[in-house]
């Protein structure tokens, strides 16, 4: 069993769930993110005075999925997340789509039923 | 504000005060208070209806503070400062273009190009003869009174369209169309009627503005959905070609909610105001149906969601309430509070199915700006023929094609215009963003998590 | 709202306002404005005092605002939305209900079933003889002024109720209620005083209806609490059999705050319009005391709640000020501006103490109605007795009495009739989930991330 | 509020209100109506001017909602608890303090101890011999009228202050403060010039207190940033050793907006009350040139910003839009309707500079409140000599010095005085827990999740 | 040593919060988050048009423990978060009351004093 | 590779941001928290009720590092992340500062271009 944790843009996310339940990967956890990576600063000013806001709003994906899936969705995450021609991060070389984590799981439980291991992850 | 350190001056007001003559010019130096002929009757009746009509005027203020905070219930938090941006120049460009041409060209007092149909282009206020005096409207009430009422109603078109416009259009083109429309289509349209152009003359009946503030600002609204498009993620094609509406949520229902009340209360003065006089009989009646009118809107509109959306939506509910205000509002003074309660309730259930229409005909109007202030305006301008004596339907047919024939096309040719010169609409990556940081930088909800993936 | 186009029409309408006779009329197809008396001082008392009870029926509409927003702000952002769609409902309901019997009801005009006690039903506004006539009470208001002051206030009763069962009450259970109450309840106790009834022969004196508005909305909240139980979560039982209040939070400190300041705004035109004129000297007098009870209470609530929760609470400090606007308003008239200062001191203690009290006894009132309304209600009567000369404090407390023996039986009645037919209370996975979903499937605040166990 | 059942009490209200004599002096157990004699036309003058203070005061209430909305939206989300709880608060003790106190402190009616320049301090309202006397001010308006009105701007010098000071100061000692400030300092400047005292001699203008209201705050605004010292994060030390303004954002832009239109309806009560009567011509032209000056503003704001930032900023134009109207205020009456296009839009230009300016200067002011209340306080009372005839620059100058000498040397002893026995500020870690928790444990939006370092 | 995530309900927390005490837990780190698994989706609406939302309000815990603690916390987790009688979620078989995933857990550092390993988790 | 987790008080986050970036380590993501640890609970009141909140507010920070980076990166939070004197924590032993996790990290990949492993992580 593998966690794949992923950080994409906000706006991706319906491409990337798309992608995802085409891979047959349903379940998902999202959460708020803000993430600071290659992507250039945005100016934000406020009464005179500017900054450079370099944390970005992302989303984090968190999925438990078996040996056999984790390839199905790295693939699913990085065909939908990846800006397409015309969005914003397309023209820019320099990044901003997110990345994507893969740890190894030891185990995994099901509240409801008490079910462990590969059982309890679908 | 002084009190009796200027005594001598407060001696002058008492006396002004019973004649009603003039305090401020006094002080400016004018030659001051002429003879008090006490007991000048119609003096103090002005003293009160001038007295009404500014506080009318106060409260139409207040509508815009409703429709900003309308608009920014209806829209997402990415667009809020955007949106607050605009309705506060919204009513600053209003009053001064007004100032500087609106006004006398929507009042021409005879000064015509055309007789009846074009009137003359006189820049400025109090430049008439009658600027400084009370005289001014055979006495019922002061040049400037008039003014300013007049003011707010000519800003509220543009904040019509703001709405329809709203998360996707340039700043500055939607200011630039925003001027032309108060400046020259309005009061070109106003004077048609309330300048006592060729409408008036044909028996048209518009109390307030169903039509000559409403309509306007509705048809300028239409044309504005219809040249910059729906919003991003409004309309998705799906897989198997068919479009499926993908719900774009306000993000604020408790601004909406407020903004809904606080166009109530201005309505009070749009309409009330309208008398133009504090004739006791007349404001309580179009106090009464404006009311009534309103609360039939609200609980139709209920109904009406109830049945259509088998759950009751907040949102249609606010419309209807709206609906029910634009709906009474050509005939609020002579419609019984039956019939406002008909006028009302009809509209409340006409804007619901409108509102759906119109996104099923893929016209994104973020707040129901079409559906409330055309479509309704339109119907309440059709109910005076129908629920008062004596009024024409042919003439309030005239009315309503006038407004169609003059506002739309010339919105539709501003807005496209200002399309193919400085842009109208914000590119995909900037609307994706929220036009809070790419028109402005800034932030609305500074730390609020805030998540949304439209 | 045309100018120099209606030049005719604008003559008459300033003969016509020094005469105030009748412009709405006159576009009706009425006979026309009959022969002008110039110099008719009435007429012109009339026009002022007319004008001020319209102004004051607009103020007293913004305390629906206020109350939907005070609300709101003290309930959590997943009812949100039904709360507001409640408050919306209730005034729509308020206005045509009122118009429809209440209105009659509470003013019968002689016309009693039991003369004095029961006032006769009689359906729709604008049916009896001088609904037309600006002659209507003496000369001193018009009929539809009279109608659309009294309508607002009827409204609150029920808005009062609503603050108190949030949360947890089905919505089509509420609506029906509140129609009943405004509609039969709140009109037939208000005929015992108002109407002239047998509560006004025993001379108790209720300015602007400490009882008659807030009492009576105030038992109804009692009744409610009751019958519905605490919310989810609010009193916990501990594992040692105690009982601990588990306080729920309201989301929005502003909009409680800004609800706080729209009541205090509209109370002006409450206690100030219920002058039933302009006359200087009594609005005026109205005016201070209001504006001074209310500064009374929201000090001593402060120090209270200092004293009594060790830091001061900003929500037990805005019910201190609504509490001293209620303890004033039975006696705004008749309590000398240092009187009022006590009164209002009094109720801003009697509140904080009260809200912890109906807390001890599992009596769980999310926006401290009970305690505003009711309690302060009582207390705002009673003061009357103790610091106006010449009122009875038995007739005070037949008047307080009166509203304890048919509003709370008659709410019970109500509540528990809808509890064992449509249901009263929703589901429990509703309520956690929240109204908004449950009743109507919409977010408050789309796009917010909002974290919360309860 | 009855009808019918007060018959009779109704035929008095009738024939009262004609001759503008006592209801509420009736009920109290006066002697009764004295001999009606119609036609008075001085009394009929009395109700609607009388009228107009009343409902002026009720807008210049609005204004203290207007500022506690923009100050609780232009700063952060942990300590908007203690923002609302301070402007509630003001409001109580402004109107408490000035009743005590500062009413007859400001208007010392010829009894003062240093003739001009030190008024008497006769404590209680209602004490004077004309305190129940329709006859006060030559019958232009009654007594309490003028009390309620002047305590509304009485609370307003301190709502400045606390913008300025937000977010770090003790609660306890900022009420201390707003108290002296209300009771003491502001009513002896305003003696000098609205009580009759040297200024006014000297032919100083201040309409409606650009200085006597809006400098005399926004002197103490300054003294308070002075002695507070600025926000902890505000101005950040980099490592080379330059200090870098790292800008602290306001969490919610609705909320600001809603504050500036509020505070400009209020203005209109302000403005068009400080005429001290309903005259037609003089009301009216207030409002016009108040309304212009603000559309001025906010016009020259947006303009200035874009140019000064490069994407226009919502704060400035909310700023500019505040400008405009205090920038105005001083010759309302007097400056023309292009002379206050002409103020307004200096004034917009003047604050963004100013904000800019004073931060750079470390002067940490959350909300602008200096740069807008003092800086364009005294531009607008500059102005007055420009703009309008026969006002002398001299006097001008006089006022706005003896503002400077008075206010500014007392409140910055005030503030030290409290530094060093109370204690004015929070400590560091209360600082960044917030103010709710620190000084309310309370949160102002329970369930949201809200983000910040700062 | 373990890192377990849980994602539960929301309106579970208090409960699950009870459990991990009398399991002597009492170092948890929450976060909000929204879940997308067999639960049914719910229907909302908006000016007539519908939306099925998929993703619901969860809450994600993190908790490390040493080893001896995992069986505890994962019982604690699962007795707390399954979805009682009478509360949502009880009555359908399809779920949505979460899930417990456990990850190893190399290395913890305590940031106030420094420690490290074991010592530093409680 | 390593996927280095920590929990930090709010008002740090700046001060960690810099130590990081000092310490070269320059892409991480950040999510808002709540932590219960050690730290007192925070007393809260409501109309007369009293609330102990021992859900604190916190920073989750999470960044994904190659093995030579993982001690920089842990020694940067700790500098960053410790109460300073004169701060809320200095004063008090009982802490509340926080933790950091460190996670085995068994893949990684840069959604932009589908780079992986080493390469992707920076
Ligand atoms: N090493 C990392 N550790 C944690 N989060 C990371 C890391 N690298 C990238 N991220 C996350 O991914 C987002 C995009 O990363 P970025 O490096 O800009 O993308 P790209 O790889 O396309 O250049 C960042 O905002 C951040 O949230
Ligand atoms: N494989 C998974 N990966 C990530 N999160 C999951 C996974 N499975 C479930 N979840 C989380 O748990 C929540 C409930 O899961 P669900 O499958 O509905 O519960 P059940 O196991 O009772 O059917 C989801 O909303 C999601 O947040
Ligand atoms: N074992 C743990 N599991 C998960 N989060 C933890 C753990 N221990 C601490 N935390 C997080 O770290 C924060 C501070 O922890 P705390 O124990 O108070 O600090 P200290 O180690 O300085 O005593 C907590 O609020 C929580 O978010």
């Amino acid at each position: 069993m593998r966690l794949v944790i992923a950080y994409i843009r906000p706006e991706k996310l319906t491409d990337v769930k798309n992608a995802l339940a085409k891979a047959e990967v349903l379940k998902i956890s999202v959460t708020n993110a803000l993430g600071c990576g290659d992507e250039p600063a945005t100016h934000e000013q406020y009464r005179g005075a500017g900054i450079e806001v370099d944390l970005q709003k992302r989303v984090r994906l968190e999925i438990a999925v078996n040996e056999q899936y984790v390839d199905k969705t790295v693939k699913a995450i990085i065909e939908g997340g990846a800006a397409k021609a015309g969005e914003p991060g397309a023209d820019q070389s320099s990044g901003g789509d997110g990345k994507i984590f893969v740890l190894a799981l030891e185990d995994c439980y099901r509240i409801r039923t008490g079910e462990r291991g590969d059982d309890a992850i679908g | 504000m002084g009190r009796t350190g200027v005594a001598f001056k407060l001696g002058v007001v008492a006396l002004a005060v019973a004649s009603a003559s003039a305090f401020a010019q006094d002080e400016a130096g004018a030659p001051g208070v002429p003879g008090v002929t006490a007991g000048e009757v119609a003096d103090l009746g002005l003293l009160a209806n001038n007295l009404w009509i500014l506080i009318a005027a106060a409260m139409v203020f207040v509508m815009h503070l409703g429709f900003s905070c309308l608009e920014t219930g209806l829209t997402r938090a990415k667009n809020t400062v955007n949106i607050l941006f605009k309705n506060m120049m919204i009513i600053a460009i209003g009053l001064l273009t007004y100032a500087l041409i609106g006004f006398n060209l929507m009042y021409p007092d005879g000064n015509w190009i055309i007789e009846g149909w074009l009137p003359a282009f006189v820049p400025g206020i109090g430049m008439s003869d009658d600027y400084d005096s009370v005289g001014y409207a055979d006495g019922s009430y002061t040049y400037y009174a008039d003014f300013i009422f007049q003011a707010m109603f000519a800003a509220t078109a543009a904040t019509i369209v703001s709405g329809a416009v709203a998360e996707r259009i340039k700043l500055g083109s939607f200011l630039i169309f925003s001027a032309i429309y108060v400046a020259i289509v309005y009061p070109i349209y106003g004077s048609w009627k309330w300048g006592g152009g060729w409408l008036d003359d044909a028996g048209f009946h518009d109390f307030a503005g169903s039509t000559i503030v409403h309509s306007v600002g509705g048809w300028g609204a239409l044309a504005g959905v219809i040249v910059l498009g729906p919003r991003l993620g409004k309309y998705l094609k799906r897989e198997d070609g068919k479009t499926v509406i993908s719900p774009i949520m306000g993000h604020s229902m408790p601004l909406a909610a407020i903004g809904v009340f606080l166009l109530w209360f201005g309505w009070f003065g749009f309409n009330g105001g309208s008398v133009l006089s504090a004739d006791p009989e007349s404001v309580s009646f179009v106090f009464v149906t404006t009311a009534l009118a309103a609360a039939a809107g609200i609980v139709t509109a209920m109904i009406t969601s109830q049945i259509a959306q088998r759950k009751p939506d907040l949102t249609m509910v606010l419309n209807g309430c709206l609906a029910g205000l634009v709906g009474i509002t050509a005939g609020a003074d002579v419609i019984s509070p039956t019939g406002s309660i008909i006028v009302g309730g009809v509209a409340g259930v006409i804007v619901v199915f409108s509102v759906i229409g119109l996104d099923r005909l893929k016209l994104d109007d973020p707040v129901g700006a079409i559906s409330v202030h055309l479509v309704c305006g339109i119907w309440g301008t059709l109910a005076v023929a129908f629920f008062a004596e004596g009024k024409s339907l042919v003439a309030q047919l005239q009315g309503i094609a006038a407004a169609a024939v003059l506002c739309f096309p010339v919105a539709l040719l501003l807005f496209a215009a200002l399309r193919f010169t400085l842009g109208l609409r914000v590119s995909r990556a900037e609307e994706l963003a929220g036009l809070d940081q790419a028109e402005h930088a800034m932030e609305s909800y500074a730390g609020f998590q805030i998540f949304s993936n439209q």
